[in-house]
């Protein structure tokens, strides 16, 4: 009895905080990034639309740290959707038309995100005793649900962190986002799936299919969104899908945690690499393109260079965080054995051809595009700088077990050759690709942002801004109503003549006493 | 057979004449008559089949006739009273809610 | 003591208010009946009284009892029928000084009005109390000649067609009646209810008889088909006589029956005329109610109203053989329907006539915004609807209640049935009615210098049918004090 | 006597509004703001009474073996509670909102009479008493329903009368029938059933007659459609009874039926349970996608209501205590969430005319407390925490997966997303510059404006002081134990 | 009044003829002799005093059906003076010019006539008679009266008027409820002076039908027609 009894919610005193080991990481990088960004939003929004702005902004970044400290179910859910639903603000702040539409996209799936996460949670609370996240994971593998709990886990944590099919979800919601709001969005916010991988992903409750899929379906993000992102139009897009590929690696790391609990150490380390790196990495380009494309001449070029740095990162390039991770997240995979992870192992280093791909097309990008809007201040340095720092050099002094193996193998010759040729392979390839310009251009934004979201957007944008108004349908029965009425009426005259009437009582005396006398 | 039966007989006989007149003439007067006739249909099955007993008439039935007769009247003067006043005021002598006989359909 | 002498004062006192209102004039004849109404409604109780202390009593009139004499009997069934007019009749009287006063000394049968009524109220009473079956001719010709008589009263063409009509079908009943009363006369010799039940053998002409009484009972009542005359009688006559018509007149038929018919012939006695009745009386409450849904005058439509309600009355036949339980519950069920029923159409029709007066019109569908401008009117038919409809915490349901329950304890659920879609066609036609006036609509009305008559004597009678449910544990006494139940050995 | 005070004060203030009549306003609100005072806090001390082990009965001999009575018992209480507290703050509102109407002595008589007889079917004491309650309830809702007097009202008043009384017609005979086999069945808590328990196809269909009965007012697929229609009502009808006082009676009896009348153990052994609740599930899903389509404010939050009615009727047809007991809890939430909202729209429309979503940009900077309520109560009825919904939602979906029934825990968090499919497009909207400037003055008039800042404001404090005693939580677990063999959480 | 042609409805004629089936089959079933009450009554009447024992029945033992009967009566003239559509036909004399022949045959039968109707009450105690038939008498000498230009004088008060048409049922009633004084029940004549309340009431009753019957004749004397000339 006593068990059911901590499933009920108890007012407030039952949201529970914890800075545990798993928080600090996270709780580090988002308060982190969303003060730097915040910064720089601060200084690109005009003043008078800066309330408007900060009206989602603060709250998204309330739950967005919250959520990383959170140890149980109700304040995790609680900070999960207060991160994910103000920033719908965020991206709807130009109020463009795009940008309603991909507001309406991104509040569509984070919802139903929301709820798949709502709903596992529940399963999870039912099959213990504890709304404690660390002992509903640990319980979760008894539950009986435990295949179901884990795909919707896996399915709310695909929706957050745009694992295909919902890949367009994160360049929908930077294209049209301001650039401070869209770095805290693309550092901080996906990273939230990071740690709900962490923190609600269940050891060893299913089989090594479920393992195996996963990191499949990993690695096919991984290479498919990088493949949509080259074939995009702006810098954000590219990002967004950039975002997108890289989480995919994250998500194989995920689905290593799903093998038993050696694994699951490891992948855990893996994931939370990947977040810091990932994280500063993406923030700075997001920022850096931002200043870069504001800038002119020198300045322009210099930006440029500097966003070299993040761009390499992700690449995966010696030296850089990139490095750290892959090498992290390799470790993991190394553990498990089977045709399915020896496979991705095998592959995981032409991802970074596709990374490598992907930044290439940005910087071309960038360089292309002009200044849009006048801004009321150039886009400030300081912030950037902050993360670019940070992306340099956090990974490695994190004090970690996940950076030890990366940190002692940075010299090996070996290692630097797998983290550099996959990007000298992009570089060929890039200059391959123009000896056939037809091709190219003919490619040359063949994916909108978005890809096959878009469809679901035509879909929304009926639902949300016009409508269609059910009238209340003219009664077509008050034609037949008149007609009953006129049947029936005249039915009701001929029985009251007379000589009817009369007759038929009479008749009736007679059918009575037939009736008394049978 | 019994003498009683004629007049029970000339009764039912006049009864059913008078069923069939209130029933199916039109004039009002007619369907006034028609009941009296059925009045005194009853009357005579009254006063018959009270003739059954033994050792004189039986004079339930006739008191019933008596009372009857004056019940009769009453109807009577009404319904004439009420035809009169109808036709005064519409012109009719039929009920009007059915067309004349012969142009039935 | 004079409480033993209280049917014969139910019958001498209205009938001698009957003569002196006539005596008196038009100008003196309504405190005439007032005085008169109020020392009904005083015997009623009283006699209410002394049948629940007592229980059911004779009166031999004459000192001779039957065979030789007439006895009048009193028992509960005929006590609650008699408050009942009692009631309805002290309501209809005050309601009728209001709604008579004219300076026009031809008017409404030349103030003959009282004289009918009180006239009507005896033979009412007479009926209510009568244990001769012959006795019951004489009294069922009073109530008719009074009450074709009041349906004439405007003078208009349509009363007198509808009087015209009414007084034809009294005519077919009455030589019904008597043919039926002469076949039962010759075959059992008897005229008392009571010498009649305990001597009824299975016999064809006796049959005959009571079956031809229950005929020319049933076209009284007006149950469908011979519902004929009922809607052009109660649409046409003045208001007052419309509710007296409709809520005691066929309740006076329909008593003879329910004696005839539960008390007098032995359960299968008449073979399937029980269940004739029954479903004569589901086609009623159908017909009556589609046939209300349509009308498009306010009269009208209470008439039919009417032709759907006594259809309820009928149902307690069949019921009836299902067994000690179902028969203690229908007999209670149509005795609490009879009276709320009366009440209810009571309040309705006069409400009816007062907005007939105040709109000068009896159009349905031209009388938009009457909540607005007479609003206790409306309030009224609102009351009487939910008695129609059955709903709680009227009457109505009382009654639905228990006939319901009575079919469900004999196992004959297609009677509740009936009785629950009897229930929302009268929701559908009340409320066509009631959306009428609750309609957007700006009708100026004058008020009536009558108004407090005219309105809250309907008022209250509705609002008695509403509340009724709280009387139903009387009700139940009364109905374990009736003859029927008593004879059958039952109580509810 | 004093378990007839929260029935016979309502009714006693609406018979004194309608005889002072339309000319006497200030009386008339004095009369209505007075009862509801003096009958919310006789309700609370009944609270205090019952919560202490004291309930009061009270009966009165009807029909021949019937009795008509109410009982003060804690679960019937919150609905009273609710019912009677709201009264006092939606009068405040209807004050403000009905100022220039007219008719207002009929509607505040009929208004006080249906919240009697909500509180009647609160506090029955068996199904008898409750139908008579229910059919009264449905009586006097139709006046305010058609109160405008326009096609369009009758109209819907036309329909939803055909419902009511339908509903209440086969309650009628479910009620009856139960009475001929089972004699008078007081609401027990794990049922009433006891002597008749081997009529298993006879109670099958009592069961199926009843919840045909209440749920028209539940508004349970397919039975719903009256409710939208009924939106024609003035805001205050809306937001009290179509919300509040009339449909919760119909899941009310649901959980009545359920609970204390079959009991979980023979609602589920009889298999009438799942059906119950499938029906439910489908009623969830299909009117939460409806309401994602209606431009109508009013119609999108009774498609809105439709599904949230059946988050109740869910619930309790899961026959588990933590479901049973979210179901009432939700009750009493999801009043709170909804009249909050039906104020607003109301309020909206009362002073910008605006009644329709895609008219709504700008409304946000012309009434932005009324927008920030609504709000509140949107996000509260998608189930984000800590606002009221979720801990109700919570106890329903863990209800539902302790249960086993996994698929009704998809339901829920998919309606929930539904929830703010269709709530988050109003604020969208409203928040999109339009044609309404900031107001220069007040918002909107202060009657209307602080009622719904203060149904706000419950409906965050009953989700932050969810399961605290007291709260509607701890209310509603307290209650529903019984039913469950003295279940404590 | 136009006539019109009638044809055979062969729905009535079945129905009629049905009934009439129903009748003799009633008729038939039934053995040829049967007492009914007749012996009881036969008994109770040498018992109770009166000779004739139809007049036992109607004025004793079924007395109260006759109060009612009484009460028809009045009824249908009340009725048909309510239908009346000249107001003052009850009051206004029939402006009748009596011819010769006429005055004398009328100024010697009248009395003639209100003779007969006097035996013919008092007989009915014991054979063939009785108030109807004497009323039934009175009601013709009126008649004759009025058309013949005499009776003027008689109609000249309305109210009058009204008290001859109702003294009949009042008596009857106040004889009726007389017993109730000494402890009897309605219409339980006292045996002492049973004969005269008797007489009394046939009497009055007489002239209340008497009565009746002229007010009939003269509320259908409408002023539009029949005897209304003018």
């Amino acid at each position: 009895m006593d068990t059911i009894g901590s499933l009920i919610p108890t007012g407030m005193g039952a949201l529970r905080f914890a800075v545990d080991d798993i928080a600090v990481p996270f709780l580090a990088l988002f308060a982190f990034l969303w003060l730097v960004s915040g910064a720089h939003a601060w200084a690109t929004t005009p003043a008078r639309e800066r309330g408007r702005l900060f009206a989602y902004y603060v709250p998204s970044a309330i739950g967005g740290v919250g959520v990383a400290v959170a140890a149980d179910a109700i304040s995790f859910y609680l900070c999960f959707a207060l991160m994910a639903l103000p920033a719908w603000g965020l991206i709807t702040h130009t109020r463009s038309a795009e940008s309603r539409r991909a507001g309406a996209v991104y509040l569509t799936l984070t919802v139903i995100g929301e709820a798949l996460l709502l709903a596992a949670l529940v399963l999870m609370a039912t099959g213990g005793d504890s709304l404690l996240l660390s002992e509903m994971r640990a319980g979760a593998a008894a539950s009986p649900h435990a295949a179901l709990i884990v795909a919707l886990l896996l399915g709310s944590i695909s929706l957050k962190i745009g694992a295909l099919p919902f890949s367009g979800i994160l360049p929908l919601s930077y294209t049209y986002t301001p650039a401070g709001a869209a770095s805290a969005l693309a550092g901080a916010s996906v990273k939230v799936g990071a740690l709900a991988m962490i923190r609600l992903l269940p050891a060893d409750a299913v089989g090594a299919d479920w393992v195996s899929a996963v990191m499949l379906l990993g690695l096919i993000t991984a290479f498919g969104a990088a493949v949509m992102g080259v074939l995009t139009t702006t810098p954000r897009a590219v990002l967004g899908y950039s975002s997108a590929s890289q989480m995919g690696l994250v998500l194989i790391a995920g689905g290593v945690s799903l093998g038993d609990a050696g694994a699951t150490a490891l992948a855990h380390g893996a994931i939370v690499a990947f977040a810091l790196h990932h994280g500063l990495a993406k923030s700075a380009l997001v920022l850096g393109a931002d200043v870069a494309a504001h800038a002119k001449g020198r300045e322009r070029t210099v930006a440029l260079c500097a966003l070299a740095l993040p761009a390499l990162a992700l690449v995966g390039a010696p030296f850089t965080s990139g490095f750290v991770a892959k090498y992290a997240l390799k470790d993991a995979i190394h553990l498990l054995h089977g045709p399915v992870p020896e496979a991705v192992y095998a592959l995981l280093p032409l991802t970074a051809i596709g990374t490598a791909a992907l930044m290439l097309r940005l910087f071309v990008l960038i360089r292309r595009e002009t200044v849009g809007d006048p801004l009321p201040a150039r886009p400030p340095v300081a912030p950037w700088a902050l993360v670019l720092a940070a992306t340099a050099i956090a990974t490695w002094v994190w004090p970690a077990e996940w950076n030890r193996h990366a940190i002692e193998s940075v010299v090996s010759p070996d290692s630097l050759w797998t983290a550099t040729w996959p990007a000298l392979v992009a570089i060929a390839g890039w200059q391959a690709m123009r000896l056939i310009p037809a091709v190219v251009r003919r490619l040359d934004g063949v994916v909108v942002p978005g890809d096959v979201l878009v469809g679901l957007t035509a879909l929304l944008g009926r639902f949300d801004d016009h409508p269609r108004s059910t009238q209340v349908a003219a009664t077509p029965t008050s034609a037949r109503v008149e007609r009953l009425r006129t049947v029936l009426t005249a039915t009701e005259g001929r029985l009251l003549a007379w000589t009817t009437a009369s007759t038929i009582l009479v008749l009736l005396a007679v059918v009575l006493v037939t009736l008394a006398l049978s | 057979m019994t003498s009683y039966l004629i007049y029970v007989a000339g009764g039912a006989l006049l009864y059913a004449l008078g069923t069939y007149g209130l029933l199916a003439r039109r004039h009002l007067i007619h369907k006034v008559i028609s009941a009296n006739l059925m009045g005194s249909g009853v009357f005579l099955i009254l006063i018959g089949l009270g003739n059954r007993a033994e050792g004189g008439p039986d004079p339930v039935p006739q008191a019933m006739v008596l009372t009857g007769i004056v019940v009769t009247v009453a109807l009577t003067a009404l319904g004439l009273a009420i035809i009169k006043r109808y036709y005064s005021a519409t012109g009719l002598t039929n009920l009007d809610d059915e067309p004349p006989a012969g142009e039935r359909p | 003591m004079l409480l033993d002498h209280l049917p014969a004062l139910l019958v001498a006192v209205p009938l001698t208010g009957a003569a002196l209102s006539f005596v008196a004039g038009h100008r003196r004849a309504p405190h005439v009946a007032l005085v008169t109404a109020a020392a009904i409604v005083a015997l009623a109780v009283a006699l209410v009284a002394r049948v629940l202390d007592a229980g059911p009593f004779r009166y031999a009139v004459g000192g001779w009892t039957a065979p030789l004499g007439i006895d009048l009997v009193a028992d509960g069934a005929s006590a609650l029928f008699i408050v009942l007019t009692a009631i309805v009749g002290m309501g209809v009287t005050l309601y009728a000084t209001a709604y008579f006063r004219t300076d026009d000394e031809t008017a409404y049968g030349h103030g003959l009005f009282w004289t009918l009524w009180l006239f009507m109220w005896t033979s009412l009473n007479a009926l209510f109390l009568t244990g001769d079956v012959f006795n019951v001719y004489v009294c069922l010709e009073l109530v008719g000649i009074s009450a074709v008589t009041l349906v004439t009263l405007s003078g208009g063409a349509e009363a007198l067609r509808a009087g015209a009509r009414y007084l034809y079908a009294s005519m077919l009943g009455a030589m019904t009646y008597l043919l039926g009363v002469a076949l039962l006369y010759a075959s059992v010799g008897q005229l008392d209810m009571t010498i009649l039940a305990d001597t009824l053998t299975p016999d064809v002409t006796a049959a005959t008889g009571l079956a031809l009484m229950i005929a020319a009972l049933v076209l009284k009542t007006a149950l469908v088909p011979a519902h004929f005359w009922l809607p052009a009688a109660h649409g046409s006559a003045p208001s007052p006589v419309s509710a007296a018509l409709s809520s005691l007149v066929v309740k006076g038929s329909y008593f003879v029956i329910l004696r005839l018919m539960l008390y007098v012939i032995p359960v299968g006695y008449l073979g399937g005329t029980d269940v004739a009745l029954g479903v004569l009386g589901s086609v009623a409450i159908v017909w009556g109610s589609v046939q209300a849904l349509f009308q498009t005058r306010i009269k009208q439509l209470v008439a039919y109203s009417t032709v759907a309600q006594v259809g309820y009355l009928f149902l307690v036949f069949p019921l009836a053989r299902l067994g000690a339980d179902a028969f203690a519950l229908a007999v209670t069920g149509v005795l609490v329907h009879a009276v709320s029923h009366g009440l209810a159409k009571a309040g309705l029709f006069l409400a009816s006539g007062s907005l007939m007066s105040r709109f000068g019109h009896d159009r349905i569908d031209d009388m938009r915004g009457a909540a607005r401008s007479a609003p206790v009117l409306t309030l009224t038919v609102a009351l009487a609807g939910i008695t129609m409809m059955g709903l709680p915490p009227s009457g109505g349901f009382g009654a639905k209640w228990l006939l319901v329950s009575s079919a469900l304890a004999g196992g004959a659920w297609w009677w509740a049935a009936v009785l629950v879609a009897g229930g929302l066609l009268a929701a559908a036609y009340m409320f066509r009615l009631l959306a009428v006036l609750l309609a957007d609509g700006d009708a100026v009305l004058g008020t009536p210098a009558s108004a407090p008559r005219t309105e809250w004597v309907p008022l209250a009678l509705a609002a008695a049918a509403v509340v009724l449910v709280a009387a139903v544990p009387l009700i139940t006494d009364l109905a374990s004090a009736s003859n029927i139940l008593i004879r059958a050995g039952v109580t509810p | 006597m004093i378990a007839w005070v929260p029935v016979a004060v309502p009714a006693l203030v609406g018979l004194i509004t309608l005889m002072l009549g339309e000319t006497r306003g200030r009386a008339r609100n004095a009369v209505n703001l007075l009862g509801a005072i003096g009958s919310s806090a006789v309700v609370v001390s009944l609270v205090r009474s019952a919560y202490a082990g004291d309930t009061f009965t009270s009966r009165i001999p009807m029909l021949p073996g019937l009795t008509f009575g109410v009982s003060t018992d804690l679960l019937g209480l919150l609905f009273s509670a609710v019912a009677t507290v709201l009264w006092g703050v939606t009068l405040v509102y209807a004050i403000g909102y009905m100022d220039h109407a007219r008719d207002r002595a009929r509607f505040f008589g009929f208004f006080a009479w249906c919240i009697s007889a909500a509180n009647g079917v609160a506090l029955a004491e068996d199904p008898i008493s409750l139908f008579i309650f229910y059919e009264v309830l449905s009586l006097t809702t139709y006046p305010l329903v058609v109160h405008n007097g326009t096609p369009e009202a009758l109209a819907a008043g036309r329909k939803y009368l055909f419902y009511a009384l339908g509903g209440g017609a086969a309650l009628l005979v479910g009620v009856a029938w139960l009475a001929s086999i089972a004699g008078p069945t007081p609401f027990t808590p794990g049922g009433a059933l006891g002597a008749v328990a081997g009529r298993n196809n006879e109670l099958r269909a009592i069961f199926a007659l009843m919840v045909a009965g209440f749920g028209v007012k539940a508004a349970l697929m397919p039975l719903h459609g009256w409710l939208p229609g009924a939106m024609v009502a003035p805001a205050p009808v809306s937001s009290l009874l179509h919300a509040v006082a009339v449909v919760k009676a119909g899941v009310f009896g649901i959980i009545r039926l359920v609970n204390e009348l079959y009991g979980p153990e023979l609602a589920t052994s009889l298999g009438v349970a799942t059906p119950l609740a499938l029906l439910a599930a489908a009623t969830i899903l299909i009117s939460s996608v409806i309401a994602l389509r209606q431009d109508d404010l009013k119609r999108r939050l009774a498609y809105s209501t439709i599904a949230q009615l059946s988050y109740i009727t869910l619930g309790t047809a899961l026959c588990s205590p933590l479901a049973a007991a979210g179901a009432v809890a939700h009750l009493a939430h999801h009043a709170v969430m909804k009249i909050t909202m039906f104020f607003t729209a109301g309020s909206v429309y009362e002073t910008l005319h605006v009644k329709k979503v895609s008219q709504m940009p700008g409304v946000a900077r012309r009434m932005p407390l009324t927008m920030i309520s609504f709000a509140v109560a949107a996000f509260a009825l998608a189930g984000i925490p800590p606002l009221a919904g979720f801990a109700s939602k919570w106890l329903l979906a863990a209800g539902a997966a302790e249960d086993g029934s996994v698929w009704a825990v998809l339901v829920y968090v998919t309606s929930g997303a539904l929830a703010i499919g269709y709530m988050v497009p109003v604020l969208t909207s409203a928040l999109r510059p339009g044609k309404h400037a900031p107001a220069a003055g007040p918002e909107s008039d202060p009657r209307m404006l602080w009622p719904i800042v203060a149904v706000a404001v419950l409906t965050v404090v009953f989700g932050l002081t969810a399961g605290l005693p007291g709260s509607p939580t701890h209310w509603a677990i307290t209650a529903i134990a019984p039913s469950f063999g003295g279940w404590t959480p | 009044m136009s006539e019109h042609r009638h044809r055979t409805r062969l729905l009535p004629l079945t129905a009629a003829m049905l009934m009439l089936g129903v009748i003799g089959r009633a008729i038939l079933a039934l053995p040829t002799t049967g007492d009914g009450l007749a012996v009881p009554m036969r008994a109770g009447a040498e018992a109770s005093g009166i000779p004739n024992v139809i007049t036992a029945v109607l004025l004793d033992f079924r007395g109260y059906d006759t109060l009612l009967e009484i009460a028809v009566l009045m009824l249908a003239t009340v009725a048909v003076l309510s239908l009346r559509e000249d107001p003052a036909a009850l009051s206004r004399r029939i402006a009748g010019g009596a011819g010769p022949v006429l005055g004398t045959l009328t100024r010697a039968l009248a009395p003639i006539m209100l003779l007969v109707a006097g035996h013919l009450v008092l007989v009915g105690s014991s054979g063939p008679g009785g108030a109807f038939q004497g009323g039934a008498v009175l009601g013709a000498a009126g008649i004759l009266l009025m058309l013949s230009g005499y009776a003027r004088p008689a109609w000249a008060s309305r109210r009058a008027v009204r008290w001859v048409l109702a003294v009949g049922l009042i008596v009857f009633i106040g004889v009726a409820l007389y017993p109730l004084l000494s402890g009897g029940t309605l219409l339980q004549y006292p045996p002492e002076n049973r004969k005269d309340l008797i007489l009394l009431v046939e009497a009055l009753l007489t002239l209340s039908i008497g009565a009746s019957l002229v007010s009939l004749f003269l509320a259908s004397a409408s002023s539009t027609e029949g005897g209304g000339r003018r």
